[in-house]
């Protein structure tokens, strides 16, 4: 039995205006264990710290009791105040007699008696609380990014500028993401290779920064601080350190009919290629799905006209280990198939594109060299139509049930530069909301409306029929109340936009919790809006929800200092109210493994002393502590009782229940 | 039956740490009354809550036992207060067949910011149990002093 | 195979040749319809409302008898097919219709939905296979280019009739490479070719058809393919232009050697 | 009508249709792509709308509810899945369901009729516009 100290705190008159302080020391003086019982008017003021401080070496404590405030006000100071007098800050409970007693009750009697019962339920929690020490865990001092568009570029930069390592690894050939299809940036015009591509050179060009491209990270373990991570390089056939980047391979190769992915397949590229002209790293790559070579062993061009000798045509995947601090989630997003959308004709005709398709036919270095042609005939279009929130919005299984948020921008941007550029073209955009809340936003808009006269009709296309060389867009005009017949060249929809397909296999590696639409979950949604509830996963970019340029290296940034703060730390203190498994009782069910929302638990066979004398090999549960967030979950599920949680144990939580209720 | 007005009920709240807890100190902050036989365990989620903790309130003489939780989707560790829900659902039917009534035991999600629909909820609930009386079932004779 | 044959009025009648053709075929793929007896008529319409219980009930007869005999339901006629697809469905899903549509009926076993429906070109596709089917054609029809008219009721409300992509379906694509001719794809596929209208509304049925058969036209259809007699109607009576229109079993029976 | 009637008449229109206009955005998709939009005085998104607001009177009094074809194109497309196409049927229900309102009469079948017409099609028009 543990001797125990009561200390009841007045609080001025917050607490003994209605309850009888000095009535309440005197009852639970005579509880058993309890060997010292006072009150004081504060006992948060240093003088009241003192008493506690005192009485714990004058008497011997080996647990305290606090009649006062909520635990959430000043549990902490009281443990400093133990832990200074050499008792453990763990042996410390609190009686919350004032926000849960003295300020809910009027009736003296009644709000005594009350905190009477709270002051024996501590005491008897505080009977079975035993000493605990928070672990502390070594941090990793190397950060990983996943994904190397803007968001993990600029992730990446701001933690390597704070001279911590980093690795980016990106599953495509080339580092820049999205970003580098894109023509220009709203709302301020600017060309998206001129601001992207000196990133991705300074992030190649960074010592601390290594990256991994056309690679993927194939398997993730351990706990914030220390991840241990395995990298997958994927054999481009081109030793990556030789390639100088000439490109003479890229023309020589006599595989041309291979879709180039770049430009959204809108023109081809060959078997060999280097994705584009600023690509990073500057290097070529053999797609073995066309490569005659890998094929059929026959052809060999790359490599005779390689004067650097760089092509391998039996590279292997490689793998890499790694540890690492902190990873930052940042794979982005793809627009969504329009496979069940073909009421707009999109598998029907060239002619109909998707906006990001509509980006590399405006592009300078696209496939139209900038200048806007037809894809079905190479012609000048004169009429174009947008049709916004295609798949956004909507509730439909094929659709997204969320505003894509990039969309209105875009399309305004489209607009204005199709008329800005052939000013003879008729421009429509159909809109259910035009949806501009950012700087400078709703001016770029309305300068399309105004400056640029763009149409915007606020209604939807039903239909689109391809029909002698033009596309009949049947459409409403809601405020005409009127449905429109307009002959396009050209129709661009607005496809919304959905996470990578690879986020949710990432998610499920690194047990980071998602969303029903497959965006990452934050561990707040207001207050920490670049963490993953699961302890060192940081999100960046798109892979949260749906966001601008502007707005993800925004989060990019916040989600490099939350790293920076994390990696700055030699060793992490860890909660130490964490489950534990009784390996004696445990019988190796796994059903606290499956409840345990951050994959603490884990199984191992051990050793046991079996009958007579012998040694069996069982599988028993381990709880990770640095990993345990201490919700309990896994103590409920487990049937044998085995599993329970320090600081808040099944036998202190019974025994509170017990003298609550005598 | 003639109604005992003099009738206490004794009430065992688990609250958890991150909203319930906060929210009935908020009642508390805001001098929002509700009756002291309400007596608050707090633990770090409504998810910790083993049934058998329940089970031993009313053995151990409890006359209702109310849990507090986060909303759902706002549980801090994600996912807690599913598994309460979904524990508590079977547990209260099984109750509710033993013979104490659905009335006596009950889910709540409190927010932190929720302090009036704390004491609400516990007004609304210690008002419930009083009406149904003292629990007798399951109730051990030998736990008493 | 088996299957349970529900034909329709008017396969009885006006569109005798999606009947003949059908059963020719089936015959020469060794498929085999048994004609449910009893029949009645599916009421050409599916009844949208919730509280309409009496016009559902000549489908669910047949539904049911089809269950008892203990195979899947085939139907041709698009508007027939429609109507007892969306009736099972209701069957399947709804409570409140099931039950007051078996207290209505009060058959020997109540009604839930048992009973797979199926239509022909389903059992086409994937009961045989359209691989199957090519190698069966014995006069492949080359050099044809034939538009496939789906129309409304097959596709659509596609939650339902689970039939193809409602936007962007190729069974009947697929099908006429089977019998070897080469498929015209055209945006108004899948679009109203004016139904009944044509009975109040003579002008809207006229405009509703031409658009069609423009549409299939531009890009260069010989022919059109359907499996409804009023589209077939309303494509070859009311469309202007002159566009052959034919029902998928007459150019299938003829693939097939058997008409 | 009488406002309680008018009540009355929405609640009905939206039970049998199992339509809740709510879900609606406003997009108008079901008024783009209505073949039958030309034909209509109140189009498919105004049916959504009206039954919305309660005005349930207008809507049977128009032309629109004998030209929908139900093609089911609105329902198929509708991005919330309102399904305009049952609102329409629901009201017109309510027209037919009147004693003395059917809109269509045996006597009218003959001249209609041509050598080739289907008689699924004097089936459905029957089922449509008449009780």
């Amino acid at each position: 039995m543990q001797r125990i100290g009561v200390f009841v705190c007045w609080c001025g008159t917050n607490i003994a205006a209605t309850v009888d302080v000095k009535a309440v020391a005197e009852a639970l003086g005579k509880e058993p264990g309890v060997v010292f019982a006072t009150d004081y008017q504060y006992m948060c003021s240093q003088a009241g710290q003192d008493m506690i401080r005192d009485a714990i070496k004058e008497h011997n404590l080996g647990g305290v009791v606090i009649c006062s405030c909520s635990p959430r006000m000043h549990e902490t100071t009281f443990r400093k105040t133990a832990e200074k007098a050499g008792l453990n800050p763990y042996m410390v409970e609190i009686a919350n007699i004032r926000e849960q007693c003295s300020w809910i009750h009027k009736d003296m009697p009644t709000a005594t008696e009350k905190a009477v019962i709270l002051g024996r339920a501590a005491i008897a929690k505080v009977h079975l609380n035993a000493p605990l020490t928070a672990g502390e865990s070594p941090v990793t001092k190397r950060a990983l990014v996943i994904g190397g568009g803007i968001a993990g570029i600029q992730t990446a930069l701001d933690i390597a500028d704070a001279g911590f390592p980093v690795d980016i690894v990106e599953k495509k050939p080339t580092i820049g993401g999205k970003m580098t299809q894109i023509d220009k940036t709203f709302p301020t015009l600017d060309c998206a290779a001129c601001i992207l591509t000196p990133k991705m050179v300074e992030a190649a060009q960074n010592e601390n920064i290594r990256i991994f491209s056309y690679s993927e990270v194939d398997s993730v373990k351990g706990f914030v601080g220390n991840f241990h991570a395995t990298i997958r390089r994927k054999a481009r056939y081109v030793k990556e350190d030789v390639c100088t980047g000439c490109g003479l391979c890229t023309e020589k190769c006599p595989q041309k009919k291979v879709p180039n992915e770049f430009n959204l397949g809108l023109d081809n590229r060959r078997a060999i290629y280097i994705p584009f002209a600023q690509a990073v790293p500057k290097v070529a790559t053999i797609d073995p799905n066309y490569c005659t070579m890998l094929k059929s062993g026959k052809c060999g061009v790359c490599a005779k006209v390689c004067t650097a000798g760089a092509i391998d045509y039996k590279q292997k995947d490689e793998f890499i280990e790694e540890d690492y601090g902190a990873i930052v989630v940042a794979t982005g997003f793809n627009p969504i198939k329009l496979d069940r959308y073909d009421e707009y004709a999109y598998s029907q005709s060239p002619d109909v594109v998707t906006s990001l398709e509509f980006e590399r036919l405006m592009n300078a270095a696209g496939p139209t060299a900038g200048t806007l042609l037809r894809p079905s005939d190479g012609e000048h279009p004169h009429t174009l139509v947008f049709v916004q929130c295609v798949g956004s919005r909507e509730t439909r299984d094929c659709g997204k049930p969320y505003c894509s948020k990039i969309c209105c921008m875009y399309t305004a941007k489209h607009a204005m530069l199709c008329r800005e550029k052939y000013p003879d073209t008729e421009v429509y955009v159909f809109y259910i909301d035009v949806r501009t809340p950012g700087k400078n936003f709703d001016e770029f808009y309305r300068r399309a409306v105004e400056e640029y006269g763009v149409h915007y009709i606020k209604g939807m296309v039903g239909k689109v029929v391809p029909e002698n060389g033009k596309l009949k867009v049947q459409a409403s005009d809601l405020l005409s109340n009127e449905q429109i017949h307009i002959d396009a060249d050209m129709v661009i929809l607005a496809a919304a936009i959905e996470p990578d397909e690879s986020a949710r296999s990432i998610a499920t590696m690194l047990t980071a919790s998602m969303d029903t639409n497959d965006f990452f979950t934050e561990a707040h949604p207001k207050l920490r809006p670049v963490e993953s509830p699961t302890a060192g996963i940081f999100l960046s970019g798109v892979c949260q929800g749906p966001k601008d340029i502007p707005e993800t290296v925004a989060q990019a940034g916040a989600a490099a200092s939350k790293v920076i703060g994390l990696l700055a730390k030699d060793h992490l203190m860890c909660n130490p109210c964490v489950a534990e498994a009784n390996e004696l009782m445990c019988n190796g069910c796994s059903s606290c493994e499956k409840v345990c929302p951050y994959g603490a638990i884990t199984y191992s066979d051990k050793e046991f002393p079996g009958p007579n004398r012998t040694r069996v090999l069982r599988r028993v549960a381990s709880v990770n502590p640095a990993v345990c967030q201490g919700c309990g979950a896994c103590t409920v599920a487990c049937p044998s009782g085995a599993m329970d949680l320090k600081g808040f144990s099944t036998s202190q939580i019974m025994a509170e229940v017990d003298a609550i209720c005598k | 039956m003639q109604v005992n007005n003099e009738f206490k009920p004794t009430i065992v709240a688990f609250c958890c740490n991150w909203c319930s807890y906060a929210g009935a100190d908020l009642s508390g902050t805001n001098r929002l009354n509700y009756p002291a036989n309400v007596k608050i365990i707090r633990v770090p989620c409504s998810c910790r809550v083993n049934p058998m903790f329940i089970l031993r309130a009313f053995q151990r003489g409890a006359d209702g036992v109310i849990i507090c939780g986060c909303h759902p989707g706002d549980c801090h560790y994600t996912t807690g207060n599913y598994y309460a829900r979904r524990r508590m659902t079977l547990l209260f039917s099984m109750l509710d067949y033993l013979g104490i009534e659905k009335g006596r035991t009950r889910v709540e999600w409190v927010s932190a910011a929720e302090g009036a629909k704390f004491a609400a909820t516990m007004n609304e609930f210690v008002e419930t149990v009083t009406k149904l009386g003292e629990n007798k079932r399951l109730e051990d004779l030998r736990c008493k002093n | 195979m088996v299957f349970s044959y529900f034909p329709g009025c008017t396969l009885k009648t006006k569109a005798k040749d999606l009947d003949l053709y059908t059963r020719k075929s089936a015959e020469a793929l060794g498929i085999t319809l048994e004609e449910l007896p009893d029949w009645q008529c599916c009421g050409a319409v599916y009844p949208q409302a919730k509280d309409e219980i009496a016009t559902k009930l000549s489908s669910i007869r047949s539904l049911a008898s089809a269950r008892d005999l203990g195979y899947s339901l085939v139907t041709v006629c698009s508007a027939c097919h429609h109507v007892i697809k969306r009736v099972n469905h209701d069957m399947q899903t709804d409570e409140d219709i099931v039950l007051r549509a078996n207290n209505y009926l009060q058959l020997d076993t109540p009604y839930h939905g048992e009973t797979k429906v199926l239509h022909y070109l389903e059992v086409l596709r994937d009961e045989l296979g359209f691989d199957e089917l090519a190698k069966r054609v014995k006069n492949p029809l080359t050099g044809r280019k034939i538009g496939a008219y789906y129309g409304c009721l097959l596709l659509r409300p596609s939650g339902e009739m689970q039939f193809d992509n409602p936007e962007k379906p190729t069974i009947l694509e697929d099908f006429i490479r089977a019998i070897g001719a080469e498929p015209v794809i055209y945006a108004n596929r899948n679009e109203c070719c004016g139904g009944y209208i044509t009975l109040e509304n003579k002008p809207l049925a006229v405009k509703k058809a031409s658009a069609v058969t423009a549409s299939a036209r531009a890009n260069g259809a010989d022919c059109l393919i359907t499996a409804c007699p009023l589209c077939l109607y309303n494509l070859k009576e009311n469309a202007e232009g002159d566009m052959p229109v034919y029902y998928f079993t007459e150019l299938l029976a003829e693939a097939l050697g058997v008409k | 009508m009488q406002k309680n009637q008018e009540l009355e008449l929405t609640a009905t229109i939206k039970r049998i249709s199992g339509v809740n206009p709510r879900l609606c955005m406003k997009c108008g998709k079901c008024s783009a792509t209505c073949p039958a939009f030309d034909e209509m005085d109140y189009h498919p998104h105004q049916f959504v709308d009206l039954v919305d607001k309660g005005q349930i009177e207008k809507l049977m009094n128009s032309k629109g509810i004998w030209n929908c074809l139900s093609c089911f194109a609105c329902l198929e497309r509708c991005p919330r899945m309102v399904e305009p196409a049952k609102l329409i049927e629901a009201v017109r229900l309510a027209v037919i369901r009147q004693q003395g309102q059917n809109h269509l009469k045996p006597e009218q079948i003959p001249d209609l009729l041509d050598e080739n017409l289907p008689q699924q099609a004097i089936t459905s028009a029957f089922r449509k516009y008449a009780k």
